[in-house]
């Protein structure tokens, strides 16, 4: 008997890490589901958004932004930009202490900033960053080698951690470092417990310096890779919150649940395109009057309308349409089955060709569903097409970043600024084989280039929008990737739940406003 | 006075793939306190099923009583209720079976075996019985039986098996004991030596003996009286000098010819040819018809030979009815 | 039971231990694929020079048979590396999934012993009866009906139509701060769904071997015995013949032992359950091989622990057994 | 009837076929089975397309639409159409794992039982070493390693599987090498090769029919397993695959799991009927079990 309670016990404890905790006080607890793993919770070296949500929670970063795209103060109380846009002065707030007692110092966010730019793979984030100066404890001076328009938002909380240099800083590989398993930040929440692949148990900061914050006690973040079982989760209350819903067949049911609310705020810097990509070194596919064809093939507004039964919106271009940059004139390749035909037959391949697509598994409304509709669409023009599944992700993305395919199926983040996001997948410097997510189109235009490194360094936003106008239009022109649409993400919350992240980076934010309604 | 176990017109029938089959057709057998009764046959002639329907231990299904009686010591077994037949077994009739080497339970110390049979019909504590138990050991001549009645069925002979078998039979005195081919799976020596014990046995405790075997020679040693059996049947009957001297029925006499004597030696045995037929495939004549030598007429085939006195005693032959033989 | 046997046992476990070490270092090392490109992809994508800082973080660089001997010898310091997803020591996660995993198989396990041999036991009694057939039935159904299919099939009935028990996780997370007796229970719940669906192959293979195994002992010898000495027939089923029909369901379980963990592996991906078997499958998507193969070390050990343990209790079961070796 | 079959001296197998084909549960399996192979066969005369296509709405339900009385799945594809294309490869990887698991089993059983000695202890060891290896687990790492296609799933189940089979044959073997007529075989100076496949494997072959009949099963549970997981060829449909991949959406469309699953059982369930009745026939002394 008692080795039963024994085992028992400790096997509760092991599944979410129960330990003696004091009772939860009025702030009350939060149970996030999701499906995404994060290898970690230290954002500073790993991209996406499993690592990005507790992250956020975790570790403060000098500025955060409102659902404005403004930037807001938070560890930095005020920001000054150079005339000539080569230096940042970052002025901290005093009371900043991480969540072992130490106090937030500007060494600390000076270690941080250039641990990331080493480490982090979105390269283009500080890359001109050339040296931090610490003029005092609280002042950080930020010098660039050009003018970088997309620095302030990487100073967001997703992107930009404050590291306690003590911890970090101890010469061990940042990558690597146990501490990214069991990180010290300033955020408004302090690790409890973490089970790799199970939950994340996040407790209230008590000395958080932001005042009255977090409203919280407890955030857990609850991964459940099973879509039934974490409808089932959210249906019975097991859950509160689901963030990144991306199926219709989830946001529908969860829809009609009575307790929950459903919004679509909280995404605009996420920027998730899904797109069809084409190997434009393929001699098949180099010919842009086949990638035409192909896209006047295509029917997005089906695609959007039935297969993914209204939840998703259209997206004709490589700037989300909810930028502030994306240009409205482009071409939106609606459908044209007979000048399909005809671009076809110009290119010379009135007999048709044979083609294979790819997709990643996983997201199969998103992927896997255009791919067998591209199969039965494209053979209207002429276009066998094989679909190759791919077991899972790494084989996919073998063959993607290994410019091993044909078409395939792709999705891609914005984050926010084009220079994050999107630069990557155009420059031609970035063709880098073997990495994902990098130019795997293998698309090479000069003047893209040339319009894309004007644009990063450029702080003038009405400029900017002239050289992405450009940009825009060429590479709808060219045609590299045809651009199917945004992910539907959702929120799905309980309705008792008050100040849900709906800013622009939604729950890759500190929810220290999260509240319980009485 | 009325014989202590009393079997009478009992029939008892199988169910098989070919229908249901006799078994034990009206079979009737009686054995008076004290004495010892040969039940002898070839395997498959019916002697065991007899020794577990007097048990009441006929597998059923398949197996079933049709009819007859078997009184004990006046009281009908056949249709007794269950828990009575348990008091019975091993109380006042206990058994001893062919197989020692497998008729022991090979996860209990033998010790603990026999004292489950003492404890199943006296009232004693469970320490008792197996000093009981040890001493009984004793008494069937294991030697050291402390030590003993801890083993385990494996670690002893089969002649010591066939001792702790009897003990454990004999252990809550029994009216009757049924030894059916105690000695078969053993050696020539041991079989002698299980015979004296039994003859011991019934020497001190009593017990009527019913030996069912094979062996005309065990028969001549141990039995006062006998019955010989024939596929279901009993075909000749009567005290064991007059069945042992003057056989009737030619299958009784085949079987004594079996006998290997010393004085004989040089003569070959004589066999008798054949086998005994399948059950379900005897026909209405005489199930023996097949085997004899001495066939010949039409009843033989057509009608079953009745047990009847035919001046030495009982046999149930056409051939001896008319005084042919 | 020599101590002496266990120590050559373990011994022998050990061994085999080593020989999964190397065979799955082996295969994974000689495997199409370069673990530092499966490595920088998780981090979200790599350049060249990030590649070589990871094969030189990882070891990837060094010979293989240095590889070898690091794994080797950090396997024998219970230290199976760093896995290439979480960046966390393997038996860390190991570590947080192995008592679910434990708790899920041996509540099967016990659960499929105990009521499939019970439904054997009583199929047993009446082999042409209803019970009986339904056994045989259940038990051909029960061992060709997918397991994770049967888990799919619960979950589509207990999450909707009939929502008694809980269909994902192990643990409410509302109950995070209750008392441990709550939470128990509330494991309890929790498990009813994925332990019944795993033991339902092995529970029906239970119940067909445990009805075979009770008619074999229930027709041997000393189960005559034991009813000729008038044991009730409960004692008789489940005093002398369980314990030796239980011997070959012994066998059997432990041999199933690692069947079992496959089969937990599905029905802990269905149900949600975070054990071992779960990590597995993951990793197995993400081509975490470090991961990957300390999962299949420890079920391997779970294995030969549980060979070790069925031996043991065979040889504590059967006392033929004791003293050999 | 039961006359004849007393007085004419029928062979082994005859009996067996005799026992057989009056083994109601047997003759079910027989029937079940030829169902199913024949549905798989000639299925993709009744639906010519691919069953990987969209033909319709996704997650209509059974029984609306004529032309999808099975329903469609949640890419739209015909629910039918994939039990019909997906029990060929299912079936054959079963076949062929079970084929797989049959040579080396066989062989090294074989080996161990006639030989004895060093051979017998050497090869003993291997498969216990691989009984030791939880074989779901071992066959997912090396499907994984080797890229999952029809054959190297088939290849990994028989690498699994086969220490059962050894250790049945290497019995078997045992038993049947003491008999008289391989001992007369040896005394004539018969080659070894010769005294295995020629004189102890036909002796020794019916616990092995039954065991190769059953481990089919196990080999399609096994594959169902495999693609349930996302571990089958996922170009290659197949009802684990139509399982694993509609596992999402259990909630809202019962029907694109609960179809091939029951096919998976019906057809485990014939092939295990059909085992016990092989059993049946090649011990009718075993019949009351």
């Amino acid at each position: 008997m008692n080795w039963t309670r024994c085992l028992l016990g400790a096997a509760g404890v092991t599944a979410l890490s129960i330990a003696t905790v004091p009772a939860i006080a009025d702030g009350g607890s939060l149970t996030i589901a999701s499906t995404n793993v994060p290898r970690h919770l230290n954002g500073a070296v790993q991209s996406g958004i499993a690592t990005a949500v507790p992250s956020t929670q975790i570790f403060a970063s000098p500025l955060r932004y409102d659902e404005n795209w403004d930037p807001q103060p938070y560890l930095a109380e005020s920001w000054d930009l150079s005339e000539d846009g080569l230096s940042v002065t970052l002025n901290l707030v005093e009371n900043a202490t991480f969540h072992d007692g130490t106090p937030v110092t500007s060494e600390d966010v000076a270690f941080s900033i250039m641990t990331i730019k080493e480490n982090h793979p979105f390269k283009s984030m500080f890359a001109p960053v050339e040296t931090i100066e610490t003029p005092d404890e609280h002042t950080a001076v930020i010098k660039l080698s050009q003018p970088h328009p997309a620095l302030l938002l990487a100073l967001s909380p997703a992107l930009a951690p404050v590291m306690p240099k003590h911890v970090f800083g101890d010469g061990q590989d940042p990558k690597t470092h146990p501490a990214n398993s069991a990180p010290v930040g300033s955020g408004p929440f302090m690790l409890e417990e973490f089970t790799a692949g199970e939950a994340i148990v996040l407790k209230r900061n008590p000395n958080f310096f932001m005042d009255g914050r977090p409203r919280l006690d407890e955030i857990i973040i609850r991964i459940i890779k099973d879509p039934s079982a974490l409808l089932i989760a959210m249906e019975n209350g097991d859950a509160d919150v689901y963030p990144f819903i991306g199926t219709s067949q989830e946001i529908s049911r969860l829809g009609e649940v009575e307790h929950l609310a459903l919004t679509t705020e909280g995404y605009a810097a996420v920027g998730p395109l899904n797109w069809l990509a084409f190997n434009t070194a393929s001699p098949k596919l180099s010919d842009v009057r086949v990638r035409q064809a192909i896209a006047y093939a295509i029917d997005r507004d089906f695609i959007t309308k039935a297969l993914h039964r209204g939840v998703s919106t259209p997206q004709r271009g490589p700037i989300i349409e909810s930028s502030p940059f994306f240009d409205e004139t482009i071409p939106a390749y609606d459908l044209d089955l007979d000048r399909a035909r005809e671009l076809m037959a110009e290119a010379g391949f009135a007999d048709g060709m044979s083609l294979t697509i790819d997709y990643i598994p996983g997201p199969k409304e998103q992927q896997q569903s255009l791919a067998e509709y591209m199969k039965s669409q494209l053979k209207k023009i002429g276009i066998e097409v094989e679909v190759r599944a791919a077991p899972d992700f790494p084989t996919w993305a073998g063959r993607v970043g290994g410019h091993d395919f044909e078409l395939s199926m792709d999705i891609v983040f914005n984050w926010g600024d084009p220079v994050i996001g999107v630069h990557r997948t155009y420059l031609s410097n970035n063709i880098n084989k073997g990495v994902i997510w990098s130019n795997t189109q293998q698309y090479r235009n000069e003047r893209v280039d040339e319009l894309l490194n004007a644009a990063a360094v450029s702080i003038d936003n009405d400029e900017r929008k002239a050289l992405y106008a450009e940009f825009q239009q060429i590479v709808a022109t060219d045609l590299p990737i045809y651009w199917i649409n945004s992910l539907p993400y959702h929120t799905a919350y309980d309705t008792k739940l008050e100040n849900v992240p709906t800013g622009i980076w939604g729950f890759m934010h500190p929810m220290d406003l999260v509240e319980w309604s009485e | 006075m009325a014989p202590l176990l009393c079997i009478e017109k009992l029939r008892v029938t199988f169910r098989t793939r070919y229908g249901e089959v006799t078994a034990l057709d009206s079979i009737s057998m009686h054995v008076n306190e004290g004495e010892t009764l040969g039940v002898v046959g070839e395997s498959g002639c019916g002697k065991s099923i007899t020794a577990l329907a007097t048990m009441g231990l006929i597998p059923s299904p398949p197996g079933r009583i049709a009819d007859g009686s078997i009184q004990l010591a006046g009281e009908e077994l056949i249709g007794a209720n269950s828990a009575r037949l348990r008091k019975l077994r091993g109380g006042d009739i206990a058994m001893i079976f062919q197989e020692p080497m497998t008729s022991l339970n090979p996860v209990f110390t033998v010790g603990d075996q026999i004292a489950e049979a003492i404890t199943l019909h006296q009232n004693v504590s469970a320490d008792r019985a197996f000093t009981d138990a040890v001493a009984l050991l004793d008494r069937v001549g294991i030697p050291s039986p402390d030590r003993r009645a801890r083993d385990y069925p494996h670690q002893l002979s089969g002649g010591m098996r066939q001792r702790v078998m009897i003990a454990m039979a004999v252990s809550c005195r029994p009216k009757v004991l049924i030894a059916d081919e105690p000695t078969t799976a053993l050696d020539v020596t041991v079989q002698a030596q299980i015979f004296d014990l039994l003859n011991e046995i019934q020497r001190d405790f009593g017990a009527a003996i019913i030996l069912i075997t094979h062996d005309m020679g065990a028969i001549s040693e141990m039995a006062d009286r006998v019955a010989v059996m024939y596929a279901g049947r009993v075909i000749e009957e009567g005290s064991a000098d007059s069945i042992l001297d003057q056989p009737q029925h030619p299958y009784a006499r085949g079987l004594i010819d079996c006998i290997p004597t010393l004085g004989r030696a040089e003569r070959t045995l004589k066999e008798i040819p054949g086998v005994v037929p399948p059950l379900h495939l005897l026909g209405a004549g005489c199930a023996f018809a097949e085997r004899c030598a001495f066939n010949d007429r039409a009843r033989c085939t057509t009608e079953k030979p009745r047990l009847i006195d035919h001046g030495h005693h009982p046999a149930a032959c056409h051939g001896v009815e008319e005084s042919r033989l | 039971m020599s101590a002496s046997y266990l120590m050559k046992r373990v011994g022998y476990g050990l061994l085999l231990m080593l020989g999964v070490v190397i065979l799955n270092f082996l295969l994974i090392r000689l495997a199409p694929g370069d673990p530092a490109v499966v490595i920088a992809g998780e981090m979200g994508g790599a350049t060249e020079e990030m590649l070589e800082s990871i094969r030189e973080e990882y070891g990837l660089n060094k010979p293989l048979l240095t590889q070898l001997w690091i794994y080797v010898s950090g396997v024998v310091r219970f230290d199976l590396g760093q896995s290439f997803f979480f960046n966390q020591p393997v038996t860390t996660l190991i570590a947080q999934r192995i008592l679910p995993t434990i708790l899920l198989v041996i509540t099967a396990q016990i659960l499929s012993i105990l009521l499939g041999v019970f439904l054997g036991v009583i199929a047993s009694r009446k082999p042409g009866g209803v019970v009986s057939a339904f056994v045989s039935v259940f038990a051909t159904i029960g061992y060709a009906v997918p397991v994770f299919w049967t888990g799919i099939m619960l979950i589509i009935l207990f999450a909707s139509i009939l929502p008694i028990f809980p269909v994902e996780g192990m643990l409410s997370v509302k109950l995070r701060d209750a008392n441990i007796f709550v939470q128990a229970l509330d494991v309890l719940h929790h498990l009813v769904l994925p332990a019944f669906t795993l033991a339902i192959i092995y529970l029906a293979q239970y119940a067909r071997l445990g009805r075979a195994s009770m008619l074999e002992v229930l027709g041997s010898d000393y189960i005559r015995t034991a009813r000729a000495k008038g044991a009730s027939e409960r004692s008789v089923l489940f005093k002398h013949a369980l314990r030796n029909a239980a011997l070959p369901i012994l066998t059997v379980a432990g041999l199933q032992f690692g069947n079992l963990i496959s089969g937990a592996l599905l029905v802990e991906t269905v149900f949600n359950w975070p054990g071992m078997g779960r990590l597995a499958f993951d990793s197995i998507l993400r081509r975490d091989y470090p991961t990957i193969m300390g999962v299949l070390f420890f079920a391997s050990f779970m294995v030969v622990v549980a060979n070790i343990l069925t031996d043991m209790s065979y040889r504590w079961a059967d006392p033929r057994l004791r003293g050999k070796s | 009837m039961s006359e004849r079959a007393l007085n004419k001296a029928e062979s082994p197998a005859l009996e067996a076929w005799r026992i057989f084909r009056r083994n109601v549960p047997a003759l079910i399996g027989v029937v079940i089975l030829t169902v199913i192979v024949l549905a798989t066969l000639y299925g993709s005369f009744i639906y010519t397309g691919d069953a990987f296509e969209i033909v319709w709405a996704p997650h209509e339900p059974p029984g609306v639409t004529p032309d999808f009385p099975l329903g469609t799945d949640y890419l739209g594809r015909s629910v039918v159409a994939g039990m019909l294309t997906g029990g060929g490869p299912t079936l054959a990887v079963g076949a062929a794992a079970a084929a797989i698991t049959m040579v080396i089993g066989v062989t090294l059983g074989a080996l161990a039982g006639f030989h004895g000695g060093w051979v017998d202890n050497l090869l003993m060891r291997i498969t216990e070493f691989f009984q030791v290896l939880p074989a779901l687990l071992f066959a997912m790492v090396l499907v994984t390693l080797f890229s999952p296609s029809l054959l190297t799933i088939a290849i990994a189940i028989g690498v699994v599987s086969w220490p059962q089979t050894a250790r049945l044959t290497r019995a078997e073997f045992l038993k049947v090498k003491e008999l008289e007529y391989v001992t007369a075989a040896r005394a004539i100076g018969a080659r070894d090769a010769r005294i295995i496949w020629k004189v102890i494997l036909p002796n020794a072959a019916p616990p092995l029919i039954v065991s190769a009949t059953l481990t089919i099963g196990v080999a399609i549970l096994f594959e169902a397993g495999l693609s349930f997981l996302g571990l089958g060829d996922p170009n290659v449909m197949s009802w684990g695959l139509m399982i694993g991949a509609n596992r999402d959406y259990i909630l809202d469309a019962w029907w694109p799991v609960t179809f091939p699953g029951l096919a998976i059982f019906l057809t485990v369930f014939a092939v295990s009927l059909i085992g016990d009745g092989l059993n049946d026939a090649f011990n009718p002394k075993m019949r009351e079990r």
